[in-house]
């Protein structure tokens, strides 16, 4: 990519739009890695940050899984947390105020065992105050189809879909996991089901054995792998996706350097989130969005959706 | 409770005994609000290298006026391994000080149970009881190898006992059998406070509940993160109704409140 | 795992069966990063290992795909060779003469575009003298079905698992490709269609981008992830394919150290296969062979398949 | 062609410019059976961290009679800037002598054009033609910084001449006006070996191909094993008939053997 030196793009433009959703800047914090948001204070300015993507919320509080819930691999986290979290209702009462007072979008994640449980849960969020999106989390089991999680049957992921913009007014983005053969076939069939956007991805399920004790090292067998490891697959998937849909794609998976969001956004994205790398270093953020406008900078990039790759 | 990720310049890096290391960094923001039982994140990775990809946690052992702490750690695997070979003059990522500490109680004799390097998280401990109140110091390992430093804390008070399984160092036994002879001496109310491997800091509670002495633990999980995002530092409570948070709500709890019967 | 200390295990037995296909240890060279085993001379004593899986074998000799075919990721390798070899009849010519004097088992792992290239290069391979087994490459595209690989289809599969098998009268293991919503379909598919073993996992589909360039890293876009980054995917499909099928399975992915083969190893796998990590250093299975070999004596494990987990 | 893998020990890890490194290792196996223009591949990740993965392939610059094997290299990613923070007394793990080196010509005056660090598969080159024929070398690079071991080949022979593109050292311009001046002044047949970015050795053999003057050049390609079982290290072929191995075949070939209209 050869750009013009260009004077005036010193102060590039990094704000952009996820359909009706605008955020000041493409690089927005995951789902289940900033918790709900306090958590970070004094660590991470949150109001520089594009977006917050709270932790997967359920309609009633769960506790998640027995532990051990985290193991590490090879630059990769696998864990299974279980989903736990503190349910819809505490969410609106005690972590949404303080929430909502932060001067950036809000974007709430959901998860259900059944299409009415997202539904429901999407109907209270639509009237909550500071919300400014929904991110709605496929990969749950699908209670009624024997516990195959929606996001790996494009039917089940579109039904989703359907339920969720039905009950709720606000952008609705529509989060796949990558563990499908064919990440295309679910993507167009959630847009063609009224998503205003998807990101990916979730994480892959992998395992580890501690053989120490000769046991599964999570309690839970099963965990997600998240991390730098999981990058090369993540862009793949986003790099396709970008190419199968014509809504916005938001990249997620690995990302922990300027360089590895430039990657994403070159691919088509038009935000990302960074998930593991927050645990590992809170103000990850900060430091990505930093690097970006550095790049824009150096490469006369006004605009950051002209990072794009043609496809 | 501020706290910060900086990077710290690492002042002494000595091996005490095989495995066993005492890491001193420059990091006065951290020590300025670290209070006894807190613990840091320490970034391992070399370099730019992004494995291994978390950070460890270690609890704060120590602390001097000019702004430096030292840790006291084992090398058990990977990321202890690459810590123990950093040196003096180069930089190390911490995030700190974490967590809850132990909460001070004045109104009673305050024991301290330790095993191995459980001692890691009690020396700002005992430091601090020592000011107001009596303290009884009971300190337990494999052998004397285990606890090289156990000199930090025999200078702090006149009832400082160890146990050593080989007897290498003190009495031959286990550190609950110290706990046993105290608790026989101890009249009244008093006050527990433990670190060390799970199934000791269970022996202990099991031995104190009984006489309703509160113990407070200090206890461990894998981390990610350290400061409350990831939910993964999970620990059973005891009433059944989901878990205690190490990073976050601990690493002290009551000890009534963690399930002992789950083994991690 | 508590094993009681026994002074019998002092010389642990590590000979297996892979169905008809007796190994004198699980530890086997991966295709595509053991070339034809003379690249290896003198920095492996090929004789060691429990077999060698030479390079991808097809009909016509292929010249691969163009430069970049190579992109290091975290803890991973992308690779996008496009199964360069130097087809059977070469093969059978210029290198078996070499390989079958090497005393150790001999797996020549093929691919295809076609049902009846796979069946043709595997009748060619029945005589061969020196040829111990047949491992089928089905990641490869089903020219006939539009591209998609016939690892992810099912039917495809078990297509070539028939015609293969019918083919020749060496064992036949069918080498599975990771990219699929469900690894158990797949596996239970081929074992119902006659394979003697199953082996997986091959790469998975992941790209990189250039952000110098501004161009995918590789030519060819995609490439295959290999390495410890993608152990805990691999490990987790062993798990699952184990307690699936009843033949045996072969476990690779990202196994560097003797500790990872004993993880696939616990996990149920028969025996493993070095990939990557050969690459990175050539001796990799020597030292594999002596980490397992010590952890049996230590543990006073006497026979290598008394490693597996209860299921 | 023995091969050897060994943990090597590093003698000495010096800067030399901005960014430009000379390590000497300890390995007398592999130095034993080196020729010029092999390389070797170094492990660049640290103690048992497991990334980056991929060892770094780096050329034979020196070798002295003790055994010591010298590596010039300039710190571009994030494996060379690993490497270069590896102190003297550490283990680097170096697997060599491998590919195919420069093939000898003795018959007519020996050219050698190299740009940049490419210089540093030149060296051994130079100083095994000079002990037999004549021998001229060409130089280039960006500015003097970028070749701090130009006097390496000052001494080996009078026909010597350098360009830097700011004029810091030598004729201001390319090294491709040197070869056009020496061109020009050699009448009969000669020998060319070049080494340095893809774009100044394709000028060259583009100057010299039409004299039909054999060129030898050195090319590079991402590698993974450097010893022939990945097929990774693929430049094409100029008769369209697939490709090049830089690893096995090379990375030394004939110039015409090469597709140069290919951009890598
Ligand atoms: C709040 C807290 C304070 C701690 N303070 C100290 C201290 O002051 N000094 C000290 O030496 N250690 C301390 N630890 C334990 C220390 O964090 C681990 O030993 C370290 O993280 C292991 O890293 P590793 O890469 O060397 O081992 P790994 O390679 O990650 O693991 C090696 C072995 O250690 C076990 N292990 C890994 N992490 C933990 C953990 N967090 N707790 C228990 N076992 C673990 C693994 O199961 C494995 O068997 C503390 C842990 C916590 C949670
Ligand atoms: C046979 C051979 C001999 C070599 N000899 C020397 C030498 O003597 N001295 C020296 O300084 N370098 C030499 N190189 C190049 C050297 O191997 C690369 O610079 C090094 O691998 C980069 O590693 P890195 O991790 O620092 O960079 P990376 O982070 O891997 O990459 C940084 C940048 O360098 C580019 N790059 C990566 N690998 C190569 C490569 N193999 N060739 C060209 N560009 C690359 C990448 O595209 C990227 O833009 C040689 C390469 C080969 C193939
Ligand atoms: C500890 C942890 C908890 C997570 N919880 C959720 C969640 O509640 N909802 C969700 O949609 N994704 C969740 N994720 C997935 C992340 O949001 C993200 O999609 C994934 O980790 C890949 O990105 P990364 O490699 O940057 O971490 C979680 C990930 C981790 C590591
Ligand atoms: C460079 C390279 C070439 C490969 N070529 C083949 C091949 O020809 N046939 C095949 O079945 N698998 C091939 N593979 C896949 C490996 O055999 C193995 O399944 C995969 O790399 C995962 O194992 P690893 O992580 O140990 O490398 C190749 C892998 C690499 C890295
Ligand atoms: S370690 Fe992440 S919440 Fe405790
Ligand atoms: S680098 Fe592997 S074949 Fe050349």
């Amino acid at each position: 990519m050869i750009h013009q030196k260009n004077p005036i793009s010193r102060f590039p433009n990094l704000s952009i739009n996820i359909g009706p959703l605008r955020l000041k800047n493409p690089v927005l914090l995951a789902s289940g890695t900033c918790g709900y948001g306090t958590e970070l204070d004094g660590l991470l300015d949150l109001e520089q940050v594009g977006g917050i993507i709270v932790k997967g919320i359920s309609i009633k509080p769960r506790p998640g899984n027995p532990p051990p819930r985290l193991v590490e691999t090879p630059c990769g986290l696998l864990n299974s947390i279980g989903l736990e979290n503190v349910g819809i209702e505490s969410f609106i009462r005690d972590k949404l105020p303080w929430l909502r007072n932060v001067k950036t979008s809000l974007i709430v994640n959901i998860l259900g065992n059944s299409v009415e449980e997202y539904s429901e849960i999407a109907k209270k969020l639509d009237g909550a105050e500071g919300v400014k999106a929904i991110e709605v989390n496929i990969s749950c089991p699908n209670v009624k189809a024997g516990g195959i999680a929606f996001g790996t049957d494009p039917e089940a992921a579109a039904s989703v879909t359907h339920a969720v913009k039905k009950a709720t007014s606000l952008p609705v983005i529509i989060k796949l996991t990558p563990n499908v053969t064919d990440i295309t076939e679910v993507a167009r069939k959630v847009a063609a089901s009224g998503a205003d956007a998807i990101s990916l991805i979730n994480t892959l399920l992998g395992m580890a054995i501690d053989i120490k004790s000769g046991r599964p090292a999570l309690a839970n067998v099963f965990g997600g792998l998240s991390g730098p490891a999981i990058k090369p697959i993540a862009l793949r998937m986003v790099w396709q996706v970008v190419r199968a849909v014509d809504i916005p794609v938001i990249g997620i998976g690995g990302i922990s350097t300027p360089d590895d969001a430039i990657e994403f956004l070159m691919a088509g994205a038009k935000a990302v989130e960074i998930g593991t790398a927050t645990l590992v270093r809170p103000d990850t953020a900060k430091n990505v969005l930093a690097g970006i406008k550095d790049y824009m900078e150096t490469n006369s990039i006004q605009n950051i959706e002209n990072l794009q790759l043609p496809a | 409770m501020p706290r910060f990720d900086i990077p710290a310049n690492i002042v002494e890096q000595t091996q005490l005994a095989h495995g066993i290391f005492l890491l001193t960094v420059n990091a006065p923001a951290i020590l300025d609000s670290a209070n006894p039982g807190q613990f840091c994140m320490l970034e391992v990775k070399y370099n730019n290298s992004r494995d291994p990809l978390l950070r460890r946690p270690l609890s704060i052992y120590k602390t001097r006026a000019n702004g430096q702490i030292s840790f006291l750690y084992k090398e058990v695997g990977r990321g202890t391994r690459l810590l123990s070979k950093r040196r003096p003059g180069e930089i190390v990522r911490v995030l700190g000080p974490l967590g809850q500490g132990f909460r001070l109680i004045h109104d009673r004799p305050c024991i301290l149970v330790g095993g191995g390097l459980g001692i890691a998280s009690l020396l700002l401990l005992a430091e601090r009881i020592n000011q107001s109140g009596k303290l009884i110091i009971l300190i337990g390992a494999g052998n004397a190898s285990e606890i090289p430093t156990v000199e930090d804390f025999s200078g702090l008070t006149r009832y400082f006992h160890v146990a050593t399984e080989d007897g290498s160092l003190g009495q031959r036994g286990m550190v609950t059998d110290l706990l046993a002879q105290t608790l026989q001496e101890i009249t009244g109310m008093a006050q527990i406070y433990t670190c060390g491997p799970w199934p000791m800091m269970k022996a202990v509670y099991h031995m104190v509940c009984k006489r309703n002495i509160p113990c407070q633990v200090s206890l461990e999980a894998a981390m990610a993160c350290g400061i409350g995002l990831c939910l993964g530092c999970a620990v059973p409570k005891s009433d059944g109704q989901g878990f205690l948070h190490v990073c976050k709500e601990g690493p002290v709890f009551d000890a009534d409140q963690v399930n002992w019967e789950y083994s991690l």
